[in-house]
């Protein structure tokens, strides 16, 4: 008995005693932070974060290569506990999603072939880029499964990948594993700013509807009785669910795949229906909003665009203010179209809606008169977005005012300063003003401008010379008479001092629709632009500089979208119409319009810059779609079409005392029509 | 000529783990991937023949003598783990090359049996201090030729179609099975070997 | 340091009380074990060996010392009288030791049979010394006491072909018993 | 209620070795028959449920850094004891268990609870989880013993079930056997918890 526990004895004591001395003598100096780091950081080795493993980012974290948030797959919990060892705080990170977009597995989707090769995606895309027909459905053999660490990613029964969101973390590895591009990334403020695009899965009346509602999304939820879901889905891009629903032009209607069979789905109508729903209810069903943050924004004109950019920048966490001339909020649609056709309860439970999400509103007060652009600034206003929409500006101007320009400075309309002219009033115009576009009439007030004591008048036009009419041509000439004409070039911003404009930057522009980003930065007085109205701009105080020089605030422009398939335009006036954003010829429009403003501002507060769309989706975009429709059976559409001049269905022009809706058998009933179209599948057994 | 036999024997016929039953967790864990299984394979070498050296000699220096024969079991354990700590640190400072790529794999070889296994075969089988030093040598390579194997064959079938039931551990396993099928091939060939030296 | 002693204390703490543990244990064991080994061990080769016997051979064993060495004696008797002895012997066969277990008719002068105990042949090969078809053939052989070492066994026995070195084994193992048995007889076992 | 859980997740939920992957080794080589599985899961019972009992009464006197060793000389300790005693009393079944025995150290399943549970927990559920696991092994080691049993030599625990003229096929028995047998189990429990799911 002695004998065996005095063997264990020495043994254990040897064992012991060896290894504590060895651990001093092999001792290797470790930086003790990097062994925190790593015992805080959760170790699945997931490559999220940039860093080939847990290991790797701790040290980088520890010399300060990395911040402590860089992991994403701890979220806040680990940042926190990183921060802690680093000694640094640490700000919370919008959690980020896998989401894909693809509907349709292999068994539903148009096969070109059947595949039986190998078991992985990046495999079966060698062969004539997978066994679909469409360019971007999901190959469905799971390489985004495999490269899951956290189990939240599987197959599911119809061949598409099924993510469980308690257990993502947006590490993105199922992102880089996609071939195809299906998997994507996405956090709460992506989702708000997105935009469509021509390689990702959309019906066409999603397409064609300016707002980019979901459509086959909200009426699967008709289908199956969660209506709320449905109005939750609609409310994700458009703020005024059921004014469209009262007027929409439905655009979308038009390009329903069900023509080709029968009868467009009552796509409208049906919105109505859930959006009446949400109103019987009584409670707005509001829609996700990011984590608050302390940017105030103002926004000058409380009309549907106003609203729209309201809501979105509420939602991704900004402070919004709106000021409205008129006594109450809505615009045209509370002040111009008539009653029977939009009732105003209707109006103002879905504007009660938007101004649920934390906005802020006064009315009554008027840009250049109670305000302006400066004073809005000066008053603690991080931006400030003119969203005067389809008003004159005239209107918005002091009656007794001298200044046309007093609104925005240095920024004159044509007519306002034809106007004047004719008039024989004396404006003030610097010494360099710039004309933006207008043609021939260009010519004329730039020679106008230099009677009434500009020095240079800039011509700035975004075609070519070789298109301009022919006298602009003689550009020598012209210059003699101080006239400079720089065609292929667009304004891309403003800049001044209080009320006076000091700098205007030009931007060449380039035909086949890239950006060359050749910038010339001119001082100038004066920036007139040939339109009626003014357009949507956004301002900030001037990068770079003291907010202010002594009691005047320093500011500058920044561009509202900037995107380039052919023909369309960036720059803050940019063609055909300047300024427009899109135009304000229907509600739907000047929402897409306040989406853009608000991504706009959250763009230059986030990244700084307005990152232009490659392959955007618009209407003159070259997209994959069907010409034929095979399998379905015709069905009746459950409410009247009215035709317009073209003879083209629509539904919209109903005034709301002939027609009360379609009720839930008849909604049901529609829904069931909708063919849930991806880009080029759908569902044949409808 | 004995140890050709011996190593014949130890590689092919009883490899370790797919006759010997010795060593499957870390054969199934490690063999998803190629890179992970060749370094698994060496460090298992490694500590394999280290410590059927180190256990042998406290076999018959100390446990023998002392006649404390029914310690072995806890006497081995001690000491493989204390081995393996000590070969850990050990690499970390004079080899941080050779740690880097062992290194992740050595805390899993202290509950790898295929280590005691061995270490406990030797005495059992009464080898003498070179056949037992030879015969871990030999076993550790049976591992890692095994290994490896299985996980060429675990590569394809990540891109195979696999019934969803069999995917991960259950084709694994059958695999390993067939694989093990195949080695008994080999059954015969040491004693053909044995004969031909004999005679 | 303070760690280290007290990770080294609290280690070597365990380790002890193991040992003391594990030590008790296997004081309270050891007896059966050994009535186990027998039983199951040379047991069912003991009582092949000494076919015939009426009494329990296990029980019936001992340790006698002859030439300065431990033996380990099973006696069978018929009618309570001893009749014939077995006891281990080892060879050197190919692969290894070789144990060999051998009975003698100490009446008679005969051998009752042998039986491998264990062994460390190539299975298939050497291993068939182990088969009742080449241990049977040395039962019954009668010993001539005076004779010459190798001619101690009035028949000889073929080797297995294939298994020469095997088959040596045994006859090392056999020729060191009939060295025992020698001195055995010499002793009075009735006494014992 | 939670105590009941703690007993019955190692039958089912995370049944060794087919939930959670684990103790190989035995599994593979000692279910030869269903004999000696049953004769491994009784010992596999005894040393999981002891030592993690012990190591919970430990718990809070063993020093992070030494608690590996510590565990495997407690575990250590309990296997010696589990050969003693087979050697004493179960002569058959320790010598058809054979290296297996003291192996039983080294089943990542003894270690893997003591680390995962016993060193997080009371005595009591330490004892139950430990037991719980032991008995799900057990099954499985049974089972998978008398498949292989029924197959490879035509009986179970030693008699003949099979009819007379059944020729076994013999590599049930050997290495192939029992890879093959043990991943087929996987896949057919797979497939019924997937059904089981939906």
């Amino acid at each position: 008995m002695l004998s065996a526990a005095l063997f264990l004895l020495v043994l254990g004591l040897v064992a012991s005693v060896a290894l504590a001395i060895a651990s001093r003598a092999f001792y290797v100096w470790e930086d003790p932070k990097v062994l925190a780091v790593t015992d805080a950081l959760p170790g699945a080795n997931c490559g999220g974060c940039g860093n080939p493993g847990c290991a790797s980012a701790a040290e980088a974290i520890a010399a300060g290569l990395a911040s402590a948030n860089i992991c994403v797959a701890g979220g806040f919990e680990v940042a926190q506990a990183v921060g802690e060892i680093m000694g640094q705080r640490v700000e919370e990170r919008e959690p980020e999603f896998s989401w894909t977009s693809c509907s349709y597995g292999v068994g539903n989707a148009e096969p070109i072939f059947s595949y039986n090769g190998a078991s992985d995606c990046h495999a079966a895309v060698m062969l004539y880029g997978g066994s679909k027909l469409c360019p971007v459905g999901c190959i469905g053999l799971g390489s985004c499964v495999k490269a899951c660490q956290f189990g939240a990613l599987a197959i599911g029964d119809d061949n598409l990948p099924v993510v469980d969101y308690s257990r993502c973390v947006g590490c993105g590895a199922c992102v880089d594993a996609c071939p195809k591009n299906i998997v994507a990334l996405v956090s709460q403020t992506r989702r708000i700013i997105s935009e469509y695009v021509t390689d990702e899965c959309t019906a066409p009346c999603q397409r064609a509807c300016p707002t980019g509602i979901h459509i086959p999304g909200y009426i699967r939820e008709i289908r199956n009785g969660n209506y709320e879901e449905a109005v939750r889905i609609i409310k994700e891009k458009c703020p005024l669910p059921l004014v469209c629903g009262y007027i929409c032009p439905a655009p979308c209607e038009l390009s329903c795949r069900r023509n080709f069979v029968d009868e467009a789905v009552a796509i409208d109508p049906l919105k109505r229906f859930v959006a009446d729903h949400e109103m019987t209810t009584g409670k707005h069903i509001d829609p996700y909003k990011c984590t608050d943050n302390e940017i105030k924004i103002a926004l000058v004109g409380g009309g549907s665009e106003g609203l729209t950019a309201a809501y979105y920048l509420a939602r991704l966490g900004y402070q919004p203010t709106i000021l409205e001339a008129k006594p109450e909020l809505g615009g045209i649609l509370r002040y111009v179209i008539a009653e029977d056709r939009l009732p105003r309860n209707v109006l103002d439970h879905d504007i009660q809606g938007i101004l649920e999400m934390g906005i802020e509103a006064n009315t009554n007060v008027a840009m250049g008169r109670d305000f302006d652009v400066c004073s809005l600034l000066k008053d603690g206003y991080d931006a400030v977005v003119v969203t005067s929409g389809g008003f004159d500006s005239r209107k918005i101007l002091k009656p007794e005012q001298e200044r046309y320009d007093a609104a925005i400075p240095g920024l004159f309309i044509m007519l306002d300063l034809l106007t004047a002219f004719s008039q024989r009033e004396e404006i003030h115009l610097g010494k360099h003003a710039v004309i933006a576009n207008g043609g021939l009439k260009a010519l004329e007030l730039a020679r106008k401008c230099r009677d009434m004591g500009a020095e240079i008048v800039t011509i700035v036009s975004d075609q070519p010379l070789s298109t301009l009419p022919v006298d602009f041509h003689d550009t020598k000439v012209l210059a003699e008479e101080g006239i400079e004409v720089r065609a292929s070039a667009t304004v891309a911003a403003m800049r001044g001092i209080g009320e006076r404009m000091d700098r205007i930057a030009l931007e060449d522009k380039d035909l086949t629709g890239d950006i060359s980003k050749k910038r010339t930065i001119i001082d100038a007085d004066t920036l007139i632009v040939p339109a009626g109205r003014l357009p949507e701009m956004a301002f900030v105080h001037a990068a770079g500089k003291p907010e202010t020089e002594g009691e005047r605030v320093r500011w500058q422009t920044i561009e509202t979208f900037r995107t380039f398939p052919k023909g369309g335009g960036y720059g803050i006036l940019s063609s055909p119409e300047p300024g427009r954003i899109s135009d304000s010829s229907a509600v739907v429009k000047s929402i897409l319009s306040g989406r853009r403003l608000a991504r706009a501002i959250h763009q230059n507060f986030t990244d700084g810059t307005i990152t232009p769309i490659p392959n955007l989706v618009w209407e003159a975009a070259d997209i994959l779609d069907v010409t034929e429709v095979n399998g379905v059976n015709p069905s009746e559409r459950q409410c009247p079409t009215v035709s317009d001049v073209e003879g083209d269905s629509k539904t919209a022009w109903i005034f709301p005392e002939e027609y009360p809706g379609l009720d839930e058998p008849a909604a049901r009933q529609e829904a069931e029509r909708c063919l849930q179209c991806g880009l080029i599948c759908y569902d044949k057994n409808t | 000529m004995e140890y050709i036999v011996l190593v014949i024997s130890a590689v092919l016929i009883k490899n370790i783990l797919l006759a010997e039953y010795l060593g499957n967790c870390p054969f199934l864990g490690t063999s998803k991937r190629m890179d992970t299984a060749v370094g698994m394979g060496l460090a298992v070498i490694f500590v394999m023949t280290i410590a059927t050296a180190v256990t042998y000699v406290v076999q018959h220096m100390v446990l023998v003598p002392l006649n404390l024969g029914y310690l072995q079991t806890i006497a081995f354990i001690l000491v493989i783990a204390a081995l393996v700590q000590f070969v850990e640190m050990f690499l970390r400072k004079f080899a941080p090359p050779l740690y880097v790529a062992l290194g992740i794999f050595l805390p899993l070889i202290t509950t790898n049996c295929a280590v005691l296994g061995t270490a406990i075969l030797c005495i059992r089988r009464d080898m003498n201090f070179p056949e037992a030093v030879v015969f871990a040598i030999a076993s550790a390579s049976g591992f890692t030729l095994a290994l490896i194997l299985l996980a060429g064959i675990r590569e394809r079938l990540e891109i195979s179609n696999v019934p969803r039931a069999l995917r991960g551990t259950a084709i694994g396993l059958i695999m390993a099975g067939l694989m093990s099928l195949a080695f008994f091939g080999f059954v015969g060939v040491d004693g053909s070997l044995k004969e031909f030296i004999q005679n | 340091m303070k760690e280290a002693a007290h990770m080294i204390v609290v280690l070597v703490i365990i380790c002890t009380v193991c040992g003391v543990a594990l030590s008790g244990f296997r004081e309270m064991t050891a007896e059966r074990i050994e009535n186990q080994v027998l039983m199951n061990v040379q047991g069912p080769r003991v009582n092949k060996v000494l076919e015939g016997s009426q009494n329990d051979l296990i029980a019936d064993r001992k340790v006698i010392k002859i030439d300065g060495q431990e033996v380990l004696l099973f006696m069978g008797k018929k009618d309570g009288k001893p009749w014939a002895i077995a006891y281990e012997t080892l060879g050197k066969g190919f692969g290894g030791d070789l144990k060999v277990m051998v009975g003698y008719d100490i009446e008679n002068d005969k051998l009752t049979g042998i039986q491998i105990v264990s062994h460390k042949e190539t299975p298939g090969v050497g291993s068939k010394v182990t088969e009742d078809q080449f241990t049977q053939r040395f039962k019954g052989i009668e010993i001539d006491l005076k004779a010459e070492p190798e001619k101690r066994l009035s028949k000889k026995i073929d080797a297995i072909s294939g298994a020469t070195y095997s088959s040596q084994g045994v006859y090392e193992a056999i020729g060191k018993s009939l060295q025992l048995y020698m001195a055995i007889k010499k002793q009075d076992l009735s006494t014992k | 209620m939670k105590l009941l859980r703690t007993f019955t997740k190692g039958l089912w939920e995370e049944l060794p070795p087919f939930r959670l992957v684990l103790g190989l080794c035995p599994v593979l080589a000692v279910t030869k028959s269903a004999e000696t599985g049953l004769g491994m899961g009784l010992a596999v019972i005894f040393v999981l449920t002891c030592s993690n009992v012990l190591v919970s009464c430990l718990r809070n006197v063993i020093p992070r850094k030494v608690r590996i060793a510590s565990y495997i000389v407690i575990i250590a300790s309990f296997v010696v004891m589990v050969e003693l005693a087979s050697q004493a009393f179960f002569y058959k079944i320790y010598e058809s268990l054979g290296i297996f025995i003291p192996l039983i150290v080294v089943n990542c399943i003894i270690l893997g609870r003591a680390e995962a549970f016993a060193s997080r927990n009371g005595i009591i559920p330490s004892a139950l989880d430990g037991l719980g696991i032991g008995l799900g092994f057990t099954m499985s080691l049974t089972v998978l013993g008398a498949i292989r049993e029924i197959l490879g030599a035509g009986t179970l625990f030693g008699t003949q079930v099979m009819w007379s003229s059944f020729r076994p096929f013999t590599f049930m028995v050997e290495a192939p056997g029992a890879f093959i047998s043990l991943g087929v189990l996987l896949a057919l429990m797979n497939a019924f918890s997937k059904t089981q799911q939906s």
